[in-house]
C-alpha cells in the first residue's frame, strides 16, 4: 500500500514561499514524475514528503493516515539520493544491510532479504566489495538495494541517475522501469531530463515556481499542455510559439495566412511543434519563410526558419533534407495539432 | 626549451637529491677539518668520526655512576610522557569532535571556547602548569594534552561536519539512532582522520616535550639535549638531535602503514 | 526526536556559547576563594581583582630600576623576533615554493631535503643554535624560521602544483616565459595561500620564540614569564599569558582582513 | 591559413602505444570534429596536435611546414580547455590580453584587439569582472576570447562545452557554428556527443582503440558507415545489427524472411537503423515480433520488438503509436537503407 495525498501543503523559509499550495493525489502503485526548472520545487517537495524538510503548512497523508508530525522513519518511505550516499567504510551487502541491522532482525533474515535484493538488482557478484570499487551505475543500484530491503511504502527518487554518463544513464532508466513493473510499489522520481520524465513516469507534475502547472499522462502533456509554460519546457526542440489574433471561428497570424478556430474564447497565442510542420512551396500553408540553417541529425534534420514578422520556426524533416540555407519555403501547420494560449498564457 | 619543461632523467634526479646531503656533510666536514686544524681541542664543529664514536658510546656504554645507559633511559621516558600526551589528545579529539559535528547542543557549547583555547600559546601556559602540577610527569603530559587537542578537536568536528548530509539523513530513514549513527556511521569514517590528524600534532609534541624536558626535568631526552649544551658537547647533543629525527621518522612510518593497512575503503571513497 | 535533529534557537546558542567561560570563570573565582581564605598570602590562585590590578600596574608603572615599564619592552622585542622569523620565513618559502612547484629540477634538487629537515623537531636543535650563534637575537630568529619554513614551502610548492596544468600550458601557447609565468600566473595566485600558511605558522612561531626566550634572554614575553614562575607570580604570569593571546588574536584577525580585502578574487576561484 | 596535415603520427607511453599510426588532411578553415568512446586517443591526438604532448613517430605539418619539433608557443595554435584553465586572479580584459601583454604588443593595440574580441563574443559588459563572477558559458566565451586576440591559425577545442548543463550547451553549440561561419578558421572539435559532432562538423573523425575509424561528412557516416563501430557509434538509439548471411544475390536471416543483396562479398551482419523500419501485420516484411515495451517521447515512440532468435529490435514509431506491449507486428526493412558487413565487420 502507498497511496500518498497532499492537502494545500506550503513551504517557508522565513519569509520566502517556495511551495504554494499543493494539492495532489498519488495512487497506490503509481510512478510519478516531477519535473521542473532548476528553482521550481520539486526536490524540496519530494523532501517534504519524505519527511526530511518540515511541512509549513497544509498536511500529508499516507494510506489515509495523517503523517506531518511524523520524522522520516515512520514513514515507511525510501528515498534514493543523487549522491547515492552510501556508506564508504562498509561493503555492498553491510550498506544494504544496514536498515535491517539498526531494527534488530535476526542475522538469517538480514542474508536472506538481502541476497534477495541483491539478484533483482544483479549485484549479487559484488556483495564484498566496498562502494569505491563499484561504478557509477553499481552504486546507484547499491543505493537502491539498501532501500528494497526494508519494503518501504513508497520509493522517492531524487535524480538518482545525474552523476551518470549518457549510455548508463538510459541503461538504469530501463532497469528502474522493470523494478516498477516488479515491485509494483509507489514511486515518486524527481528529475530535469524530460526524457526520463516522458518515458518513465505514469503521470507528470510540471512544477514552475513552487505551483503546479500541469499534472498529466505524458501524453496529455505533450499534446494538450495547459499552459505556455508546460508547452514549452516539455518537447525538444520547444514548441513553436507565435502571436496571433482570433476572430470568430479563424485565427490570423501577422503579415501571414491564418485557419480555422474552434475555442470560444480569444487567443494570443499559437503554439505548433515543430513535428507538426510539413514544408512546402513558398505561398503554400500558414507562412512563407527563408530557410537560416540547417542542423542534419541523421534520423531528423532540423531546419530553422526565418518568417520575418513571426520571428523563427523549428521545423523537423524526417531523416535528410534537401533544403538548404537561403531557400524560400512554406509552412503548413497539421491543423490537429495546434495548441492555442490566451493572454494570460492558458490554453484556450 | 622553457625552463619549466626540462625534467631531468632518472639518474639526474637521484643525484640533484643526493646533492644537498652531500654538500651538507662536506662542508661540515671541511668546516670541522679547518678548525680542529687551528685548535685539535675545539668541540664546536667535532670530525664526523668523533660523533660516530660518540654515537656508540651513547647507544652501548653504561654510565658510570648508575650503571645503566643514559640514553635509553632518555628515549623511554620521552617516548612515554609522548605517547601518553598524544593518546590522551586522540581520545579526547575524538569524543569532543564527534559530539561538535553530530549533536548542534554540543556544537553551541563546545566550538568558540575550543576556539578561544587554541589561541593561547601553551608554551606560556608551561609555568602555570608547572606551579599547578609540580615538576613531575604529569605536567609535561598535561601540556601536550593542551598544546594539541584543540587542533585535532577542531579538525575532526569538521570532518564530522563533512559527512554528506545525505548519509546521516539515509541513516535516520533507515531507522538508526543518534548512538548508532555516531557509533556506525560517523565514527568508522573519522578514525583514518584521527591517525592523519595525530601525525600531523606529533611534530608539535615533541616540541611541547622537548620544551617542558629542557625547563624542568632529570632524565628525558630534551633535559640531556640542554644539560650538555653547557658543556659545549655538540657530538652529543648531534647524536641525539639525529637519534629524535629517527624517532620521528619511524613513529610516522609506522602510523602511516597503520592506516593503510586498516582504512583499505580510504583513498578516494565516496 | 532524535537528539542529532535538536537544534538551540538563537539565544539559547548564545547562552551555550557562553557557558564554559562563565563555568571556568566561576569555578577559578570559587577555588581562589576557599585557598584565599584558608591562607591570605597564598599565591597559586589570586583573587580576579588582584590579577586585575597587578596588569594596570604592569601595564603603566615604570620598573623602579630601569624606569621604563617592562611589559612594553617585553611585548617590543618578542614582536620584532617574531616578525623578523616569521618575515624571513615567509619570503624564503615564496621563493623555494615556487622553484619546487614550478622547475622540475629545483623539486629534484630541493623537495626530499626538506622533506627530511621538516622531519627534524627545530627545538632539538636550539642548544645547537646557542653555541653557533651565541645567546643573542640571531638564534632566537634563527629558530623560528628553522622551524617554520619547511611546512611552509612544501605547502607552497604543493600550492603551485596544484594550480591546474591547463593554466600554464595555456600560459605557453600564448608566449609566456617562465619568468613570466612564475610571477604572472603563479606568483598572485600563491599569494593568498602564503598569507594563511603564515596565520597557520604563527602559533608555531610563538611557540619557538617562548622557548628561546625562556632559555636564554633577559627580556621579551616568554623571558618574563618563566623568570616570575621562581616566585610563584601567578598575577603576573596570568597577565602575561592574557596579553600574549590577545595579541595572538590581533594579529591573526588583521592577516585575514588583509586577506580578504587584497584577493577579493580568491572563495570560489576556479 | 591553417591546413594541418598528420603523417603515420604514433603516441607511445614506455610501450603502450595509444595512437598507432593516423594519417589525417585537414584543409584551411575546415570544421573537423574528433568523436570516439573515452580512451580512444581523440584527446590525445588533439593535445598532440597543440604540441602539449610529444609525437613518438611521424610528422606534423602546418601549412605545409614541418612543425614536430616546435613548442606549442611556435605552432600559432589556440587550445580551448574542458576547463576553461581562467586565471582567477586577473579580471576577463587582462585574462583575454594575457597573450598580447607576453608578445609585448602595445597598450592601445592590446585594448583595441580585446574590445573587438569582446563584442564579437558579447562580452563587452563583463570585461571588468573576474573569472568567478561569471557563469559557465561566459567563462567558455573569455576563454576562446583570449585565443581569438592572437589571430591563431586553427582553434582547437577540447571536449569545450562538456562543463555547461543542456541548455547552455545548446545555445553555446550554436555559437561556436557562428563563429566558425564569421572566422573562417580551422577548428579541431573534441567531443564524445555524437550530437554535437553531427551538428558542428564538415566532416567527422572517429576513432577508436587510437585508429581512426572513419573519416567523412556527418552524411556519410550515418548514412554509409564503413564498419560495424562507426554504424553503433553514431546514431541514438543504436543501429540495430542482426545475425545474417548471404547466398549470391539475396540475403538471409535465421528464422525470418529475408531479401535482395547486391554486393559482390558475402556478408555477416544486416544493420539497420530503428527509423528506417516499418511495422506492419505479422507475417508482412522481413520478419515477425512481439512488441516488448514502448517508449512515448512525444515527437517520436521506439518501440523494441522481441523477434525470437534474431534479439530485440528497435523500430521507431513517428508521433505516437497505437501498439502496445504483448502485441505481434511484422516488421519491414527499407531496403535501400541497408548496410551490410562482412566476418571483420567491414562494410561489404
Amino acid at each position: 500500500m502507498g497511496a500518498i495525498k497532499l492537502n494545500a501543503v506550503e513551504k517557508w523559509y522565513g519569509n520566502v514561499q517556495v511551495i504554494k499550495g499543493v494539492d495532489l493525489e498519488i495512487n497506490d502503485g503509481e510512478f510519478i514524475v516531477f519535473v521542473g526548472p532548476s528553482g521550481c520545487g520539486k526536490s524540496t517537495l519530494l523532501r517534504m514528503i519524505g519527511g526530511l524538510e518540515d511541512i509549513s503548512r497544509g498536511t500529508l497523508d499516507i494510506d489515509g493516515r495523517d503523517v506531518t508530525a511524523e520524522p522520516p522513519s515512520k514513514r515507511g518511505l525510501a528515498m534514493v539520493f543523487q549522491s547515492y550516499a552510501l556508506y564508504p567504510h562498509m561493503t555492498v551487502r553491510d550498506n544494504m544491510g544496514f536498515g535491517l541491522k539498526t531494527a534488530g532482525a535476526p542475522k538469517a533474515e538480514i542474508a536472506e532479504k538481502v541476497n534477495a535484493a541483491a539478484e533483482v538488482l544483479k549485484l549479487d557478484p559484488y556483495l564484498d566489495r566496498r562502494p569505491k570499487d563499484l561504478s557509477g551505475g553499481q552504486r546507484q543500484r547499491v543505493a537502491i538495494g539498501r532501500s528494497i530491503v526494508r519494503d518501504p511504502t513508497a520509493f522517492l527518487f531524487d535524480e538518482p541517475l545525474s552523476n551518470l554518463d549518457a549510455a548508463l544513464r538510459v541503461e538504469m532508466r530501463y532497469e528502474i522501469a522493470k523494478l516498477h513493473q516488479r515491485l509494483d510499489a509507489t514511486m515518486i522520481y524527481v528529475t530535469h531530463d524530460q526524457v526520463e520524465a516522458m518515458t518513465l513516469a505514469d503521470r507528470i507534475v510540471v512544477l514552475e515556481f513552487g505551483v503546479i502547472a500541469q499534472v498529466g499522462t505524458p501524453r496529455e502533456l505533450y499534446e494538450r499542455p495547459a499552459n505556455l509554460f508546460v508547452a514549452q519546457f516539455i518537447g525538444s526542440p520547444k514548441m513553436n510559439i507565435l502571436a496571433c489574433s482570433t476572430s470568430g471561428d479563424s485565427y490570423q497570424l501577422p503579415g501571414a495566412r491564418g485557419g480555422a478556430y474552434a475555442a470560444a474564447t480569444p487567443a494570443e497565442h499559437l503554439g505548433i511543434r515543430p513535428e507538426h510542420i510539413t514544408l512546402g512551396a513558398p505561398g503554400s500553408g500558414q507562412c512563407d519563410g527563408e530557410v537560416d540553417f540547417v542542423e542534419y541529425l541523421g534520423a531528423d534534420s532540423f531546419l530553422v526558419v526565418d518568417c520575418g514578422d513571426l520571428g523563427k520556426i523549428t521545423v523537423r524533416s524526417i531523416g535528410d533534407t534537401p533544403l538548404t540555407a537561403g531557400e524560400k519555403v512554406g509552412l503548413t501547420f497539421d491543423p490537429e495539432r495546434l495548441s492555442f494560449f490566451d493572454k494570460d498564457g492558458l490554453r484556450t | 626549451m622553457r625552463l619549466i619543461n626540462r625534467i631531468p632523467n632518472r639518474p639526474g634526479a637521484v643525484l640533484l637529491a643526493a646533492l644537498p646531503f652531500v654538500l651538507l656533510l662536506v662542508a661540515y666536514s671541511v668546516a670541522s677539518d679547518i678548525r680542529l686544524t687551528a685548535n685539535p681541542s675545539d668541540k664546536l664543529l667535532p670530525a664526523p668520526s668523533t660523533i660516530a664514536a660518540t654515537a656508540e658510546r651513547l647507544f652501548t656504554e653504561p654510565d658510570r655512576r648508575s650503571k645503566e645507559i643514559l640514553l635509553w633511559n632518555d628515549t623511554v621516558a620521552s617516548l612515554a610522557r609522548l605517547m601518553g600526551g598524544v593518546g590522551i589528545s586522540a581520545l579526547l579529539s575524538l569524543v569532543i569532535g564527534l559530539a561538535i559535528g553530530l549533536l548542534p547542543y554540543a556544537r553551541s557549547l563546545f566550538s568558540s571556547f575550543i576556539a578561544v583555547l587554541s589561541m593561547v600559546p601553551p608554551l606560556a601556559l608551561l609555568p602555570i602548569l608547572f606551579i599547578v602540577f609540580g615538576l613531575g610527569e604529569t605536567s609535561k603530559v598535561v601540556l601536550i594534552v593542551i598544546g594539541i587537542t584543540p587542533f585535532m578537536t577542531r579538525d575532526l568536528a569538521q570532518r564530522v561536519l563533512e559527512i554528506p548530509k545525505e548519509q546521516i539523513v539515509k541513516a535516520q530513514t533507515l531507522g538508526a539512532s543518534t548512538a548508532v549513527i555516531a557509533l556506525r556511521v560517523a565514527l568508522p569514517q573519522i578514525l583514518p582522520r584521527l591517525i592523519s590528524n595525530v601525525r600531523l600534532s606529533l611534530g608539535s609534541a615533541w616540541l611541547f616535550l622537548i620544551a617542558a624536558e629542557a625547563v624542568a626535568s632529570n632524565v628525558g631526552l630534551g633535559y640531556r639535549i640542554f644539560l650538555v649544551r653547557r658543556y659545549l658537547a655538540m657530538d652529543v647533543i648531534l647524536t641525539y638531535v639525529i637519534w629524535i629525527t629517527l624517532l620521528a621518522f619511524i613513529i610516522d612510518w609506522l602510523l602511516k602503514t597503520l592506516s593503510r593497512r586498516a582504512f583499505p575503503w580510504m583513498e578516494a571513497g565516496l
